[in-house]
């Protein structure tokens, strides 16, 4: 095992990556922008060294930087997290350029799947099933014979498409030749250039995702899937393990299929593979992220295995000690992700210095903290502040302890997205388990104005209770005597006025 | 102490009294409740109102109170009756009137500083007025003429209660 | 299901209470004393009421108040906790009497496994093992006869005898006439009655207990074991699941018996039926709580069921969901109590306020707490603030884990023992099972001096620092001069003075 | 500024100096430590030593400092060296001198208002010195005579360092 691991990263999964270091009795090395001395990785890290101003360009992703605090530390390995440079093959190559372990796969890995054609080609031929589609089509016959293959609806696309223009939801034959022109049409006017191609259109598509772990030895083993369908902008905000999208055969089909996937690409460290899944369970290949997600902590809670950790025994030489016999879902996993952000002012940003915190605890609950009391949350990086999530033995469960970890968490100084995970937790749909990537578009207009009376009535008398004690205070504080721009002056004890009488 | 306080696009007058270690009489419009309210820390609160619990936390920046209650965060716009009635127009509250001296809590009169038909400079003290245990001079916000005075010295007082008139000069 | 519940409890078991209302969609009753008004219970109920003065036995104790408030408060059922009123067959009898349901085991139950002598009987009629013994005991003959069948070593016990007064361990035959006269005679001096009798000697004890689940159906399940041998003066301190005691036949076994034991009474609801181990992991009925114990997260969390829950909907009338062949072990738990005490003195008790509260988060990391950041700690009542819980694969991951939740948690303004648990956790007795009931006083003495160069050096940096801050805030706070006892006089702005130059 | 500590047993001489934002040299008898401190919230600071990582608790309560560290608490007694030279004895850290003048942080000797062979009276100012962009006039711990005066106007001192050597009267 490692002596010294050095964390490039900031935030959370800084947090996650060191927590899982001590416990294997390895020592941390942090790195922080000039606006991140402060933080909590910094705190909790064995050392701490600076590589520059705020924005990440400037300091997370610069390359140099972090090799060299990785050379003058003495660490020999670098945890990239998720995000900055967890996912550039050239970073990766030049840790092992530099003699540096990489905890992570191996760069062609990374290079092979970053390039989303090179992945659907990839896995086309290990027999993964991709969204079916055609290549560039050329007459009207040809375009509707390759639709009647595909099967009825389907999108037409402009090669050169991008933004939502230039594609078209065909339902049926009829319509084939009236789309095809406008789609052309519509591609040369705006692209200038009026190639298309057919793709499958997936109905109501759920995002299920399936978590691999390879060792240097050529084993691999899947931890069973993640759904994140609830997405915001395709940003993921809650998601559960397992998945009500699919049924016990095909989620062992789906996580055979995850496995081959990654020996397709001799894949090393952990590794997520992202399908959509249709209304009839059929899944399509999406893509794969090589490094570890965000939402890892579910998988972890249901299947007691602790993924960061692998990542590292892994780096480190060592062989998966889980044979995927060993592996099994027990109970259900929701995470929350609580973003520093305004859920009735369109999710805008809220940064600012967090005056109080109290996260939740007692059982099932689980939180996943970048943050602090006192801490100012900084303007330059992702507003995700902490990880909370819940378990239980059953989804519903895990949805009761999630909403009452979730009344417990108080967060003050700056607004959180909590509120809104109370209304999608609460919701209908999502309690019936009807959810797909449109659920949080389709019916998110906005919290509920809660008209409840008593809950007015408090607000008011908790601001009038505390202006009271401002007053009460200012007049104590002037000894004997106030006056503030209440107009009331001269506070005088009456004591002292009636020894006068 | 008497205040205006405006939540959402509603306008409401409160008032609160001191009853005991804790306990308040807080009456909001015309609604009652007795409260016992505690500090946690910082700008935390429990309230126990009629015996159910409410944490809230309430950060106060020059007049605006944000109270925030189970994760969602109001805005309350607080200020005490006289500040109302000076800069209540341009704070969104209004209504009050500008020239008469009022009453900022309940209280007893303890002394009439002026007299009908007075000649009063603006900021100049006309009454005082005795609460928790303590005296309060209430100055005129306005230059003029005291019209009429509606109390005397002794007479116990409620929050918001016209004491004197003023004819503005 | 109820519609509201009175917890007649406090700190962490009426919080632990009120999540698991909270998440059954039930309304929770807090009482209060005087000193408890802004206590993390009253917080997160739904309703509070005061019950009186600070000490135990003017408030939480009184039966009357706690009756009165759950009649006025509505309140259809009373959960106990542990400690105060939970095991008093009186109070159950009560609550029954006033027509609410009290969420524990029947009177009878209570009354029968609290008489221990009674206790002992009814387990020897179910056939459940008790520490063999003989009645009073006459002549010499009579006694070595009653030793032989025993089985060397025994312990010679004066029936009067206590405190450590008039016994005696005899290790052999040889040894049996002497040692019977000098505890007779003992015995005689010491409490004017020579009576004694004969127990078998257990040697290095372990305190191995089962979790039992009944219902009001007959339906009688276990949740397998815990072992809690770390205890100092009979107080438990430190507790894990499962245990390292006893092997998996023994397992199974014990588990049986303890279902047979709680059968014995028709016990209904959550009990421990608790056991002496010895080496050779034979094991002997110590006695039963017929109570949530305080330890009984670890079991949630290797069992994966949450047994408050599980309280409420059999006191509902609910039947068990979980059959037996259902409950599996999976992974280790380990719980350390975190008192408001100082291990550097002996343990003396440490109220206070809070200062500063920083709960450890991550993996595998449970804080049962009862205590927030500002909350002054009462002398009045328990000094445990929380109970720590750290689940793992394994054992040593378990450990590995607590170590790093202990380091993450801060707690300013009172003295814990957590410095305590590190050093338990780390001791190479503990780290390898080999422990017993005698483990803390045999082992502990005093926390080890660190003999930590710059650990000092490190302290005595952050202590010049805060007052180097400490007289530089003074300097400015009184503007442009500042006198101090520091013998420091008349500041003024340098510019000033060069403006004068 | 220099301060007497003592922990433990142990007393130690040490001079804090503020390099820049943030930026502190802090001797601890002779060792020298180069620290990045900020103060995190009320008593909590983290502090980088040569990019070693320490948070730490530190709750002071008349001279006394009770540092947090890991779980552990220690308290450490600490004065300033003229605090320690008055209040010594009682304080447990004595064996500093009573009345030599010495410097109390480092910095520049701006004027010295007293020469060889007069009259102090006891806290009469004898110098002033600059040291953080403020001037500080130190006075006499007792009333005597300038036996010596060792340093001049301009002059750098160190912290610590003798300034004025008086003679008792």
């Amino acid at each position: 095992m490692f002596k010294r691991v050095l964390i490039a990263n900031r935030g959370e999964i800084a947090v996650r990556v060191i927590r899982a270091c001590r416990e294997l009795g390895v020592e941390t090395v942090a790195v922080y922008s000039d606006a991140d001395r402060s933080a909590l990785h910094v705190q909790y890290a064995d050392y701490a060294y600076p590589i520059g101003p705020a924005p990440s360009a400037e300091s997370y992703l610069v390359v140099e930087k972090i090799l060299a605090v990785a050379k003058q530390s003495g660490a020999e390995a670098i945890h990239p997290g998720y995000g900055f440079l967890s996912e550039r093959a050239s970073f990766a190559q030049a840790c092992t350029d530099a003699g540096i372990v990489f905890i992570g796969p191996q760069p062609e890995a990374i290079e092979q799947m970053g390039d989303k054609v090179t992945a659907r080609a990839i896995m086309q031929k290990a027999g993964v099933p991709v969204v079916p589609g055609t290549d560039v089509l050329g007459d009207e016959d040809e375009v509707i014979a390759a639709a009647n293959t595909i099967g009825f609806p389907v999108m037409f696309k402009a090669s050169a498409g991008g933004g939502g223009k230039g594609m078209r939801l065909v339902e049926k034959k009829e319509d084939v030749i009236s789309s095809l022109r406008s789609v052309r049409s519509e591609a040369k006017s705006s692209f200038g250039d009026d190639r298309m191609y057919i793709e499958k259109f997936i109905e109501k598509p759920r995002h299920v995702e399936v978590q691999v772990l390879g060792d240097t030895y050529g084993n691999i083993i899947h931890l069973y899937e993640r759904e994140c369908s609830l997405q915001r902008r395709h940003q993921k905000v809650i998601e559960e393990s397992p998945s009500l999208a699919i049924n016990q055969d095909v989620r062992e089909q789906m996580g055979q299929i995850a496995v081959e996937a990654a020996q397709a690409v001799q894949y090393v460290g952990a590794g997520t593979v992202e399908f959509l899944v249709d209304a009839h369970q059929n899944f399509y290949f999406l893509e794969m992220n090589t490094r570890i997600q965000v939402e890892h902590p579910i998988t972890e809670l249901v299947t007691g295995v602790d993924l960061v950790k692998a990542q590292i025994e892994i780096a480190a030489g060592e062989a998966l000690t889980i044979k995927q016999e060993d592996v099994r879902q027990r109970g259900w996993a929701i995470e929350c992700r609580i973003y520093a952000e305004d859920p009735d002012r369109d999710f805008f940003p809220s940064p600012g210095k967090i005056q109080i915190l109290r996260t939740p605890g007692g059982y099932g609950v689980r939180d996943d903290s970048g943050v602090y009391e006192g801490w100012e949350v900084p303007i330059h990086y992702d507003p995700m502040i902490s990880k909370l999530c819940a378990y239980g033995r059953t989804r519903d469960e895990a949805i009761q302890r999630m909403l009452r970890a979730l009344q417990e968490y108080i967060v003050e100084g700056i607004v959180t997205n909590i509120p809104f995970h109370r209304w999608a937790l609460t919701h209908p749909r999502f309690v019936a388990g009807d959810i797909d990537t449109g659920f949080i578009p389709q019916e998110y207009t906005g919290l509920p104005e809660e008209e409840d009376h008593l809950r007015h009535e408090i607000i008011l008398a908790a601001a009038a209770l505390a202006a009271y004690h401002k007053d009460q205070e200012l007049a104590r504080s002037i000894t004997g005597s106030v006056s503030s721009s209440a107009g009331v002056s001269a506070w005088r004890a009456s004591g002292w006025r009636e020894g006068l009488r | 102490m008497a205040y205006k306080a405006k939540l959402g696009d509603q306008t409401y007058t409160i008032d609160v009294q001191e009853l005991g270690e804790h306990k308040y009489k807080i009456m909001i419009d015309d609604e009652e409740h007795l409260i016992d309210g505690r500090q946690l820390t910082g700008h935390m609160y429990s309230l126990l109102v009629e015996n159910q619990s409410f944490t809230v936390d309430v950060a106060e920046k020059d007049d605006e109170y944000t109270v925030a209650y189970e994760g969602k965060s109001f805005r309350v716009h607080l200020l005490d009756e006289r500040k109302a009635r000076r800069g209540g127009a341009e704070a969104g509250l209004g209504g009050a009137e500008e020239k008469d001296v009022r009453s900022m809590m309940p209280g007893k009169v303890v002394e009439l500083l002026v007299n009908e038909g007075d000649q009063v400079e603006k900021d100049q003290s006309v009454i005082v007025i005795e609460a928790m245990k303590m005296e309060n001079e209430i100055r005129a916000a306005v230059a003029g003429t005291v019209k009429a005075i509606h109390v005397e010295a002794g007479q116990v007082v409620e929050s918001g209660q016209l004491l004197i008139e003023l004819e503005e000069a």
